[in-house]
């Protein structure tokens, strides 16, 4: 596959690593910010390939375990109680709440259905008139638009069955959280490529002033994880601090303006709880007032009480790179991929589950 | 976060009586819609990166290049000078 | 088909009284007719002596026709490679059905006729069977329990506990296709491909096998739900040796692989059918390979791993660009993932 | 109980992956275990020799719990006592499980201890099974297929064929019991009574009948669902006699015939389980009856008719009050009537 | 079990039967009008004890079988298209509309339910308030009552989600329209022994004057209708009409008034289409026009095509006696029980039925 | 029509706060529960018939009897005299 195959390449991975190596001299931390490339640096196995002395560290770019707990808490209580069709990504309906999962719910009874696109959604709702048709809208700046655009379509149809329920963050925020920790020892990032897809790189130059750090946009592919590393590492020997772009194939500058506009139509910033990490302002999104006919947490008035997050687990420490998943004394005992404690074991893009998967336990 | 794959637009049509450009979208063998929206200016044969069916960026042949020259570059560069701090708007960290 | 006077399956069908006794002396017991066929509901009387191997799957697929297949060959084709799995050629199948009210005759009967060819295709003879009807919504359309008997081949020499360090690990075919042809038309996911499941019965291929290479082959497996990497799971646990396998030979599909790449699946955990596993002796593996390649089902036969005394009970991937990772069991289902 | 992880079965449970993997390894396979049981999910490997009986029969029945029982000792009893009506003494059987997604896991093992002492009960060894697990709303909380191998007794001469005019009927219980009993607790018509089903496996008696009189058993069967009348008229038609029976002769509990009265039903239409049926020559049928009923499931056994060369592949009844009149094959299922 | 194996008693019957043959002398026709009793004749072997000469009509006293096609055709059409609950007895759920039977449509998918008592209609609708339940109230006076009850019921509980489709019919403008039927050929009637428990036996003095035939209100045990046959037959031989009541132990005189009296609370009488008769004059009940809202007819809209009966189908002649149901051309062959063509083939309790069941086809 | 038959009550309770009388009912081993609105007199010990739910008669254990006097009774009759019509209101076809 075009795009793709080439940056499998394992001549220019050895390239690359054989470079990595080269230049490497001193021990370096650097976090990869998204889930996504987590899972290709495990499933690749280009752990495996690095230099002992760089040091990655995943953060917490899964927007599935960043969800807080009480969301999906009402997300079951809509599809069990409401008797709506709750739809969602398959990632996301896995992931426990304080009473169950989505997937536990259906197990019950509920109608869960899981979907590739929330624009499917649309179509339920337009095929059953007569159900409250609600998806459950995870996702970073990428997966916006898509959310954005299945209210659009909603509203195209006139449906006054369809709502979404957002559960959406914005990266910026959280590298800043992270890096205002006083106990994170990070030292560079890999900054997400296709959140820069949807919204440019403009906002990371303040991150990279502010903290005086090197930031890669990069892809996700072997070779764009290693060039992005690369990148990082030639910044920390030399030592500079700047913003550079490794994924510019698909990340312009200014980002997709089309998909800003139609993020901006529906949503608007708001502050946001992040599961394991706390509120970091400004860090969500929100549907708009003028929308509230298609927002779930508007449409249905559910008041569940807020349960505390699992004590045993240091998915917060995780999620910003201060520990590692199988520092937790939980993790492959307690805490499985079929029993997930936290969040980050729930997706197999989260930090202890991509562990857990690819590394096995103990190794 | 957010896999988004790139994929070639085989088939463009039009949803909603022509307010929705979709389109037919190959990835190594299988055909998958679209929606366009969000790349108007996409065309048949362009490779689109998609997510969560919703086409989010027109892949650039001329950029997807660079990694390849990249070792080179820096090589080259290395021999010639001390690289110096890449600045905001136009250095070489951003455009390749 | 013959003339029934019911459009669709209803509840009497499985009362036991006459409509049932209708459906199967019109249906079923014409169409898979055999002299040890049991027509009474009973069971079946034959000779056979062991060693004997005894094996049972019920089949639940959604949709019940799909991409290459309906669930009825699937039946067939299951048990027998169960058998061909144990080293046994299969001889005599149970076929059971629990039916959902309402489903179209039709269906049935293009199902009961899949069913007949894959039973004949395999050399099986189906012998006893039943019919139970369930409510709407109490079933999914059709569920398929078969269960098998087989003599185990003579020279068959089949267990764990034969396997050895150096063994070679062959896949004899493309891995995933049939998971992949069946996501490919389920709601909200669905997309349009060529695919079709690889379903078939691979008792002749392994038999070719056994007659030749006997107790040089030491497992087979058919590596269905939970994928590859699942089964070479329980084959490591259960033989206390680690397995290394090799990424860039493992045979995929264009379409499965741009499946996988689009729902974020991997393809070693994505179900199959009409393919097995073998651990081999590592002197006659290269034969076998070639062996195996001359059948109908072994065309795409590749080496794609080996037994190796280091990280006992686990299997170790060696990826395409040369990097190692784990592979664990699947847990739970292959979701499709946003991220 | 073991400590499992989960209160309820998931789909992960049927995915063949490592949920699978834990709930047999924690549930079933600890629970079964034999020698023989297949851990690996192919297929068992045994030696036995011919001649061979071989049943399969799916259970679907709601409640799947009842009063007398469950699902899961009914599928053991009900292949079991479908061998030895093939005058066969059982010997394997396979498990396979279809359960819905929601199902307790507490259930779940209840059935499965219940599954355990049925198979002691009759000297079966569950050696190879299935779990499958489908969407809420896509089964009925569990159905459960069992396929068994039976060893044909040396002395069994059992078939249509050898049944005779003057042949006595014999019913080895109660009838109707186990109908009655599982509609004693259906949604809409449910009454109260102690009646509890009878189910058992009868595969001791039958063998004991067997070493005793050998060849003078000419026919045996359960007569389950369909009931008595379904299953004399198809032995009628198959041997193409007549079959007399006396209403008075035929054993029926009193909440069972006040159950019928209110419902509407004819005993002889309910499904039975832990009884059968056997056609005996005439000039042992005393003894056999005598014999039978020093079993623990033949108490009320009852000579209840004999094959007449009339009215050939008809059943007919002589009823209490000295009527006649012919008795069909049951006609979809019996539902409760008005009038 | 009292009150009904008393009756079944071998020794009592042979003395009826006796006295039968001893006094029957020429050849005589009777009809019982009931289907239970129908029923009772053939599954007890009786019709082959009574004399050659007293020869047994099936009357049209099949309340499931007299139900016309259009009801259950609105029946069928409220279960798939409307959504309700439908609950009926279970024979009444077998009987074939123009399209389909109402086991048909729940094969279908359509909630349709079985059971013992329209009090647990009730029940239902209690227990799913945001579904309606409509009991499908088929029968004759006997049924009338419990119909009824349920109607009281849901009001008293406050329902607005039960309601009746009423299918009622009243025997003795029946009996009148078959003795109205000039190639009707029947001498005496057993009348329905429970129909009368309701309504007493009144009714039937202008029909026994008004055609000169005997009527014996009968029971259904063998004895009881041996005993009616042979009050008939006494009457017959000695050249009498009259009416006598031979089912006194549950048949008082006056019926029953409260039964009577909740029959007239709920219902009023109506003209009526009995299916293969035609309409009758003031032969049915239908839900009185203050109870609108618990009547199914009222309370949904429903029109659909009025469908003409089976040609081949002599029903209406089997109905009235004037044709048994062997010398139908389609009776054991198109028509069978999986497969009836007309009412009568449905229920056992159908003359068409209860001769296939229990007499044998051919026999 | 009109399957009903008789039972004994065995108990009664009253249900919708005391407005409907209900009661177990035994037929031959088995308890089923009966609507006794149409038979308030009715008590437990009682026969009644059943149809559907709802006790629609209470059995009367004298008439019942006289099914078994019948043969004897039309035996002396007919040595007696040749019967006559049975008049309208209250002959013995009516009463037995
Ligand atoms: S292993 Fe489990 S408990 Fe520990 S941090 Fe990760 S998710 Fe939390
Ligand atoms: S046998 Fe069938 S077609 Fe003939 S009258 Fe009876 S119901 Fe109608
Ligand atoms: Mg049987
Ligand atoms: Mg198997
Ligand atoms: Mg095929
Ligand atoms: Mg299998
Ligand atoms: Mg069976
Ligand atoms: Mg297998
Ligand atoms: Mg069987
Ligand atoms: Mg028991
Ligand atoms: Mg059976
Ligand atoms: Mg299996």
């Amino acid at each position: 596959m075009k795009f793709l195959t080439e940056y499998r390449d394992p001549e220019v991975v050895e390239s690359y690593v054989g470079e990595l190596h080269k230049i490497t001299t001193r021990p370096w931390t650097i976090m990869e910010v998204c889930g996504g490339q987590t899972h290709s640096l495990v499933k690749n196995g280009l752990l495996d390939l690095l230099p002992e002395n760089v040091r990655m560290v995943h953060g917490p770019g899964c927007p599935v375990c960043v969800t807080p707990v009480h969301l999906i808490d009402k997300a079951v209580y809509l599809a069990e109680e409401k008797g709506v069709i709750m739809c969602s990504f398959g990632d996301m309906i896995r992931v426990p709440g304080s009473r169950k999962s989505l997937l536990e719910a259906k197990a019950g009874g509920a109608d869960v259905r899981i979907l590739y696109s929330p624009l499917e959604a649309v179509k339920i709702a337009q095929q059953h008139p007569d159900r409250e048709v609600v998806f459950f809208a995870v996702g970073f700046e990428t997966t916006a638009p898509a959310n954005a655009l299945s209210v659009v379509h909603a509203q195209r149809l006139g449906l006054t069955n369809y709502s979404i329920l957002a559960s959406h963050v914005l990266v910026p925020p959280a590298i800043d959280a992270v890096m205002n920790d006083e106990d994170v020892r990070i030292q560079g990032f890999l900054a997400a490529g296709h959140v820069c897809t949807i919204m440019g790189i403009s906002e990371y130059y303040g991150l990279v002033e502010k903290h005086k750090i090197p930031m890669v946009v990069t892809g996700f592919e072997p070779v764009d994880l290693l060039q992005g590393i690369l990148m990082t590492v030639r910044q920390l020997e030399a030592g500079r601090a700047t913003l550079e772009n490794q994924y510019s194939r698909v990340v312009p500058a200014e980002g997709n303006p089309e998909a800003q506009r139609v993020i901006q139509q529906v949503f608007e910033v708001t502050d946001r709880e992040w599961r394991g990490i706390g509120t970091i302002p400004h860090s969500g999104l929100e549907v708009r007032p003028e929308l509230a006919a298609f927002d779930a947490n508007r449409k249905f008035s559910v008041s569940i009480p807020k349960v505390p997050e699992c004590v045993d687990c240091i998915a917060g420490q995780v999620l910003k790179g201060i520990k590692k998943p199988y520092e937790c004394s939980q993790f492959g005992k307690k805490c499985t991929p079929e029993n997930p404690l936290g969040a980050p074991m729930v997706s197999s893009e989260g930090a202890c589950a991509a562990y857990f998967h690819f590394s096995g336990v103990g190794l | 976060m957010c896999l988004a794959i790139p994929g070639k637009i085989k088939s463009i049509d039009y949803q909603y009586n022509g307010a929705v450009k979709m389109a037919k979208i190959l990835f190594g063998g299988i055909t998958k819609e679209a929606s366009l929206e969000m790349v108007p200016h996409a065309e048949i044969g362009d490779y689109v990166l998609v997510h969560v069916g919703v086409a989010i960026s027109v892949v650039n042949e001329e950029e997807a290049q660079k990694t390849f020259r990249y070792l080179e570059e820096i090589g080259e560069l290395d021999e010639l000078v001390e690289a110096s701090q890449i600045d905001r708007h136009d250095g070489p960290g951003l455009d390749q | 088909m013959p003339q029934l006077d019911f459009d669709v399956i209803t509840l009497g069908h499985g009362s036991g009284g006459i409509l049932t006794s209708k459906l199967l002396a019109a249906g079923v017991f014409d169409l898979l007719k055999n002299p040890l066929l049991d027509t009474h509901h009973d069971g079946a009387v034959f000779e056979l002596s062991g060693p004997l191997a005894f094996s049972t799957d019920s089949y639940v697929i959604s949709p019940i026709f799909f991409p290459g297949g309906n669930i009825g060959e699937l039946a067939v084709n299951g048990t027998v490679n169960d058998l061909a799995m144990c080293g046994a050629v299969p001889k005599y199948l149970s076929l059971s059905f629990i039916i959902e009210e309402g489903l179209p005759m039709s269906e049935f009967w293009e199902i009961l006729v899949a069913i007949k060819f894959a039973a004949e295709r395999a050399g099986v003879s189906i012998v006893t069977g039943d019919t139970k009807v369930v409510e709407k919504g109490k079933g999914d359309k059709i569920f398929i329990n078969t269960s098998g008997i087989g003599q185990v081949h003579p020279q068959a020499k089949i267990s764990t506990t034969y396997i050895q360090p150096g063994d070679k690990l062959i896949v004899s075919g493309y891995v995933a296709t049939h998971g992949i042809a069946i996501m490919s038309v389920r709601e909200g996911l669905d997309f349009e491909t060529d695919l079709v499941s690889d379903t078939v019965n691979l008792n002749h291929a392994v038999k070719s096998l056994l007659d030749e290479f006997g107790s040089a082959i030491h497992l087979l497996r058919d590596p269905t739900r939970g994928g590859v990497a699942t089964v070479l799971n329980e084959i490591a646990r259960d033989c206390s040796l680690g397995i290394d396998i090799m990424q860039e030979q493992i045979p995929v599909l264009d379409d499965v692989a741009g499946a996988c790449e689009l729902l974020g699946l991997d393809p070693l955990y994505v179900a199959n059918e009409g393919i097995f596993l073998a651990l081999v002796a590592a002197d006659v593996a290269d034969q076998v390979l070639t062996k195996l390649r001359e059948t109908d089902v072994g065309k795409q036969a590749a080496i794609i791993g080996e037994v190796v005394p280091e990280h006992p009970a686990q299997v170790v991937l060696t990826s395409r660009i040369g990097g190692k990772r784990v592979v664990n069991m699947l847990v739970g289902e292959q979701l499709p993932r946003i991220c």
